[in-house]
């Protein structure tokens, strides 16, 4: 942990850099939320407060209704008085009530799905950079083997097929023709939520079919980077000394080969990693699975913009702040970066 | 007694319609404790030497003819087990630039470590990295170096880290591909300095690429001077310099202007070094040969040995002229 | 380059496509027809890919969904490309304050979740025809592209030619076009394929969201209406496999060409193919 | 003596690098003359490719003032480069690889006069070709069907076609072929003998600068340390660092080869972003003295146009 200390207090000035960027884009992200709804043609605050009371059938109280101008603009205040006001309802963690589960806040749904997603995005994402990484240091160290022939073009192919539609076949499949998997949802609506062993099961059988999906159509392009990467680096010179030194070839091709061509590689995976909130979207969508992509989804369908706003800023931070980690787990994997930042 | 024994050594890179062929029936002998100086310039198939030498080409680049003995056993043939255990233990390299040679993201030390122990498996953590900050101060590089990324030393450090490197496992022949030209002349000096100081010491053979006739005719003790793929004279550093038989040679040597003695106009070689693509019949020197004569554009002459070195020229003729 | 295998494969893949997508609509049958004889119908002689709930012929979609996906895909590369040039390559070649505005821009794209984005301005914008979603795809999809662009021209304008060219007197116009510009064709026409199986890929996911005009036909709205009429529960998989298959040729076709040219630029890839790899076994076991 | 075409006057160049600075180039003064070349020998980090690329006016001088004869130069470069032109180390890297030789010749040539028929272009191009020892066929060739010398030569021509008063040459044959280095010398001097250019040649090799130049310039992290008419320095240099530099370069004429390499371990030349204190060799100078620690050495005017910084020559 010592070491770790020291050495990010020595590449400090290069965090602090990546930290200030990420700061300014986050300001950029909250000020786009902001401006979004504002430089829509019409009033969407006052559509959002009918539409309220068209659902709910009864007069949107007084404090909503302040919540809802102050996110989505007020007609009788200027653009900086409006600004302040949707920083401090921001600061307050409210992102505005939902206009379909009304009187339910955005937030409260949010915190609801994210779990989900991460349970699945997170998972499948790091699975999925582990198996192309391996499979593709594999390919480019013994490249134009028989190995390689085959497994790159076929994953070419793969990394090339929309998701969705891989999401669409497996469903149709192994739900439908074989009925291994349920159809839709995260778990089984009939057991009580909780930590059981059965709810446990129950998860795990609705979780698998989106995971083996997402994982299948996401590995290809982590082999292809990858191998491209290792085929480059092998042919460095350290790789050449390594391999004059008389070590193991299984030392060469990781400890040499492979832990170089991962660095930019790894810059791809911080980004996946950010994208994980907002995700597997529309895998999220063809299964019906309860988290944050499910949740954009329906506030699209019925244009559910308090809801919209809120899961958008949310996965936008996300992102900023995977980013953000990303970065600092990069300065401790290249101890070339303090003397380039 | 002989070090190494190379004969008849042909590599051919099997890239486009026909093979390219960079190295071309490359035969020398190496003392122990010998510097052999290789000298030639682009094309002339020294970098192919190298790595042909030292097992360590890649496709296209394959070895099509010819033995490497190493202590009687023959190189060429060796199956990867077995050359694994003579490699870094009898046989390492330095390569041209430290910078690259050096994993970037590994320690120094770390480097000497794994070397170090995957050859003397009795070796403990503790006692491996204490061998590598001794051979670092070999070089003159202090201890607490050891725990530094490659980027972290200066040029010359890293040049001297990689030559410690190279003599971490006591190795009889040790190849070295241009070490210095990364590295100033007066670095040059002290790093080459150590280089003879350590050979006195530890007895290792040296293989010594360059493109610095100049300074291979102070530091080797023999040299073989190559061009188009082919060694076209060899022979002690001396007799070299003094007494250059192939024109090639001669020119090379004049092509580096003195230092103290009274300046006259050079001229080099005209024309281009020879485009291994497509080299030209014959003797492949013959387009830029001063002396050239009838049939040099024919015919191949071979080695000929006269007095204290061997020369392949024409103007040396012997019965075995190939054409 | 043509010499490759996979950059010829993957041309006469694209360029089938292309060609499905001007001259299909003529050969390929009224695709909104429908033919209530034949309803939900499994592939067979009178409807190859067989037929829809409605009766439509999958086939005729499938090919009338070409013009929409290849229409929108190429006019978001076009957009996202030329904005990538017009970002990354001043940003590159003229550094400074340029730079350090333009390269803040590009890295605050670059981190945003584009497809969340894409959806939230999409979902504002009320009908959205090919045009608008092809815009919006360019709009926020160029940043990777200016981020190359950008490190690409950084490394080429300090290079020595352009220097020497800038000593004999060029102007900047001259410099940027005729010493710069042609090294980046490469980058920018494998990021031009990029961008089209981008922007086929993002047409797909937002039709099938529900964004995009369903009156129009795309892959993506074929997927889509296949998904709301529960085609995969009903086992219609003939409604809509064929257009994600399409997808994937498309995908496939355009990383075969990106592999092909970066062997042809980076020789240390080339060493690595398997014909080199076979040929120097043999040479060696003669 | 005729009049400076191009002087540095007191010129240094610091660069920042993160939050410390690199002084790279520190107080240099250089002139050139026409008809006459300096050597500016160095080893790598001496600063010697900076202070080319200040005089090509790649960057502006921190401090101190470039003159083109005689005036301090300002704005525009471009007037600038009708004057003096540089020729670049690695002649792979100077042309570009995507133009035929006589496009890069035509733009040299399209620039700099008054063009006023194809004819006419074409006669000023091959004149340009035919003066760097090349057939007029390379015209129309792309720089990788030709050898590193070829280019080299084209890249001259096309800094001749701007009919230049001042070559700088950086490091112009160190990439080449041994062989084929001579060829080029002897090219840059006969172009000196006919145009009366001032040539400034920067090299690492002093056995070389011997060959071609007049007079000699050492550097030494950043500064001068030395400097005259070059049988002088080479034959009895003043600065340990000049001797040092001159000792260590590989000559086989030196004949006694058991001591030649029992040279003594001086250490690293030093960084330049924390350079020594007073004079910058005094950490690896076998005859530093106390004050050599303290104060940089001003310069010393000697007979016969030397002139050297160092404790020793001052203290005499």
């Amino acid at each position: 942990m010592l070491t770790v200390l020291t050495v990010l207090t020595v590449r400090w000035a290069f965090l602090a850099r990546r930290l200030g960027f990420y700061l300014a884009a986050a300001a950029a992200a909250i000020g786009l939320n902001f401006l979004l709804p504002r430089l829509m043609p019409g009033d969407p605050s006052s559509a959002i407060v009918e539409e309220l009371e068209r659902v709910s059938g009864q007069q949107v109280p007084a404090e909503t209704l302040l919540s809802i101008r102050a996110i989505f603009g007020n007609p009788h205040a200027n653009l900086a008085q409006q600004f302040a006001d949707y920083l401090r309802q921001l600061s307050h963690g409210d992102l505005g009530v939902s206009v379909v589960n009304f009187p339910v806040p955005v937030a409260d749904l949010v915190w609801q799905a994210l779990p989900w997603t991460l349970l699945l995005v997170g998972t499948t994402t790091v699975t999925a950079f582990a198996i192309g990484t391996l499979l593709g240091v594999v390919a480019g160290w013994k490249a134009g083997s028989r190995l390689d022939a085959i497994l790159t073009p076929f994953t070419t192919f793969l990394s090339s097929v929309p998701y969705f539609w891989v999401a669409l076949l497996a469903l149709w499949v192994f739900g439908f023709v074989l009925g291994w998997t349920p159809l839709s949802g995260g778990y089984d609506a009939d057991l009580p939520q909780g930590f059981s062993l059965a709810y446990a099961g129950s998860v795990l059988h609705h979780g698998v079919l989106p995971a083996a999906t997402i994982v299948f159509s996401a590995f290809g392009g982590w082999l292809l980077g990858m191998r491209n990467m290792t085929v480059t680096t092998v042919r460095e010179d350290y790789v050449l000394l390594a391999q004059a030194k008389g070590l193991s070839p299984r030392r060469v091709m990781f400890r040499y080969a492979a832990r170089n061509a991962m660095l930019p590689s790894f810059t791809g995976f911080a980004m996946a990693l950010g994208g994980v909130v907002g995700g597997a979207l529309l895998t999220e969508i063809v299964f019906s699975y309860p988290g944050i992509g499910y949740l954009l989804y329906e506030a699209l369908q019925k244009r559910d913009y308090p809801m919209m706003q809120g899961v958008f800023l949310l996965i936008t931070l996300a992102v900023l702040l995977a980013n953000l980690v990303a970065d600092l787990a990069y300065v401790l994997l290249d101890p070339r970066i303090r003397a380039r930042g | 007694m002989s070090v190494l024994t190379v004969e008849g050594l042909t590599v051919e890179y099997v890239t486009g319609d026909r093979p390219v062929r960079a190295c071309d029936d490359v035969s020398f002998e190496l003392r122990r404790g010998e510097i052999l100086g290789v000298a030639g310039e682009s094309g002339s198939g020294k970098s192919t030497l190298i790595t042909a030498l030292t097992r360590l080409q890649r496709p296209p680049a394959v070895t099509t003819a010819g033995r490497i003995e190493f202590h009687g056993t023959d190189l060429v043939g060796l199956a990867p087990d077995q050359l694994r255990k003579l490699r870094w233990t009898s046989l390492a390299i330095v390569l041209q630039s430290a910078m690259d040679a050096l994993n970037p993201v590994m320690r120094v030390g770390a480097q000497f470590v794994d070397v170090l122990r995957t050859h003397d498996k009795t070796l403990n953590s503790k006692a491996a990295w204490a061998r590598a900050a001794e051979l670092l101060g070999m070089v003159g590089i202090s201890a607490d170096r050891v725990r530094a990324y490659p980027h972290e030393l200066s040029g010359g450090m890293r040049q001297r880290a990689s030559i410690a490197l190279a003599l971490a496992c006591g190795p009889e022949l040790v190849v070295m591909d241009e070490p210095t030209t990364a590295v100033d002349v007066v670095m040059q000096r002290q790093i080459l300095a150590q280089v003879l100081r350590l050979r006195k010491e530890l007895g290792f053979a040296v293989v010594f690429v360059t493109h610095d006739l100049s300074l291979l005719l102070e530091l080797a003790d023999r040299i073989a001077i190559m061009y188009g793929g082919r060694i076209v004279e060899i022979g002690t550093a001396e007799s070299l310099y003094t007494k250059p038989r192939h024109p090639y040679t001669r020119g090379l040597r004049d092509s580096f202007p003195p230092l103290r003695s009274e300046l006259r106009t050079l001229t080099g070689i005209p024309g281009s070094p020879p485009d291994l693509r497509d080299p030209p019949p014959g003797c492949a020197f013959h387009p830029r040969c001063p002396d050239r004569f009838d049939g040099c554009d024919q015919q191949r002459p071979g080695l000929v040995t006269i007095e204290d070195h061997a020369v392949a020229c024409r103007l040396y003729p012997s019965g075995d002229d190939q054409s | 380059m043509l010499k490759s295998w996979k950059v010829r494969i993957g041309l006469s893949i694209l360029t089938f496509f292309v060609l499905l997508a001007v001259f299909g609509p003529v050969v390929g049958g009224d695709p909104r027809a429908n033919d209530i004889q034949a309803i939900s119908q499994a592939p067979s002689f009178q409807h190859l890919f067989g037929t829809t709930q409605f009766g439509q012929d999958v086939l005729a979609q499938t090919i009338a969904g070409a013009r929409g996906s290849m229409l929108v895909g190429i006019l978001a590369a076009v957009i996202g490309t030329l904005i990538a040039i017009l970002v990354g390559v001043p940003a590159g070649y003229f550094g400074g304050a340029v730079d350090n505005g333009l390269n803040f821009l590009t890295n605050l794209f670059l981190v945003m979740p584009v497809l969340p984005l894409i959806l939230i301005v999409a979902g504002y914008v009320q009908g959205t025809g090919p045009f608008v979603i092809a815009l919006i795809i360019g709009l926020f999809g160029w940043s990777g592209g200016a981020r190359t662009l950008r490190a690409q021209a950084l490394s080429l304008s300090s290079r020595d030619f352009v220097l020497a060219m800038r000593m004999v007197g060029e102007p900047h116009r001259r410099l940027i076009f005729c010493e710069v510009l042609p090294h980046l064709t490469g980058w920018i026409s494998a990021m031009f394929l990029h961008g089209m199986i981008g922007g086929v890929m993002a047409e797909a996911g937002l039709a099938f969201l529900g964004i995009t005009d369903s009156g129009s036909i795309s892959w993506g709205t074929m997927i889509q209406a296949a998904q709301q009429q529960s085609a995969v529960l009903r086992g219609l998989w003939w409604w809509f496999v064929p257009p994600g298959l399409c997808i994937a040729l498309i995908g496939t076709a355009a990383t075969l060409v990106n592999f092909g040219v970066d062997e042809v630029s980076n020789p240390k890839l080339r060493m690595a193919r398997r014909s080199v790899v076979v040929r120097t076994r043999k040479v060696a076991e003669a | 003596m005729s009049q400076p075409v191009l002087e540095a006057r007191a010129v240094s160049k610091h660069f920042a690098a993160g939050r410390s600075t690199v002084r790279a180039v520190e107080d240099a003064t250089l002139a050139l003359l026409p008809g006459r070349i300096v050597a500016l020998v160095g080893e790598s980090g001496s600063g010697k490719t900076t202070l080319a690329r200040l005089l090509a006016r790649f960057y502006a001088p921190t401090s101190g003032e470039i003159r083109l004869h005689g005036e301090a130069v300002q704005g525009k470069p471009r007037e600038y480069y009708r004057a003096v032109q540089l020729i670049f180390q690695d002649p792979f890297g100077s042309l570009n690889p995507l133009h035929r030789v006589r496009y890069n010749l035509e733009r040299a040539v399209k620039l700099h006069h008054a063009v006023r028929s194809k004819a006419d272009l074409d006669e000023k191009v091959v004149e340009l070709i035919e003066r760097v020892s090349l057939a007029e066929s390379y015209l129309d060739k792309f720089p990788h069907e030709l050898s590193g010398g070829q280019r080299q030569r084209v890249v001259i021509a096309r800094a001749l076609a701007v009919e230049p008063k001042v070559l700088l040459g950086d490091e112009p044959i160190s990439m080449l072929d041994v062989s084929i280095r001579l060829e080029m010398l002897n090219l840059l001097e006969r172009l000196r003998a006919e145009d009366g250019l001032a040539l400034l040649y920067i090299t690492h090799d002093i056995a070389s600068a011997r060959y071609l130049c007049d007079d000699i310039v050492v550097m030494y992290a950043g500064r001068m340390v030395e400097g005259g008419p070059k049988e002088d320095v080479i034959a009895d240099p003043l600065h340990p660092y000049t001797q040092l530099l001159i000792d260590s370069s590989p000559d086989p004429e030196r004949g006694d080869r058991n001591n030649l390499f029992d040279a003594e371990d001086l250490g690293e030349p030093p960084s330049l972003i924390d350079p020594p204190s007073g004079c910058r060799f005094h950490p690896r100078c076998p005859v530093a003295m106390d004050i050599c620690r303290t104060q940089a050495p001003p310069r010393t005017e000697l007979t016969d146009g030397r002139w050297t910084h160092c404790w020793l020559q001052e203290k005499k």
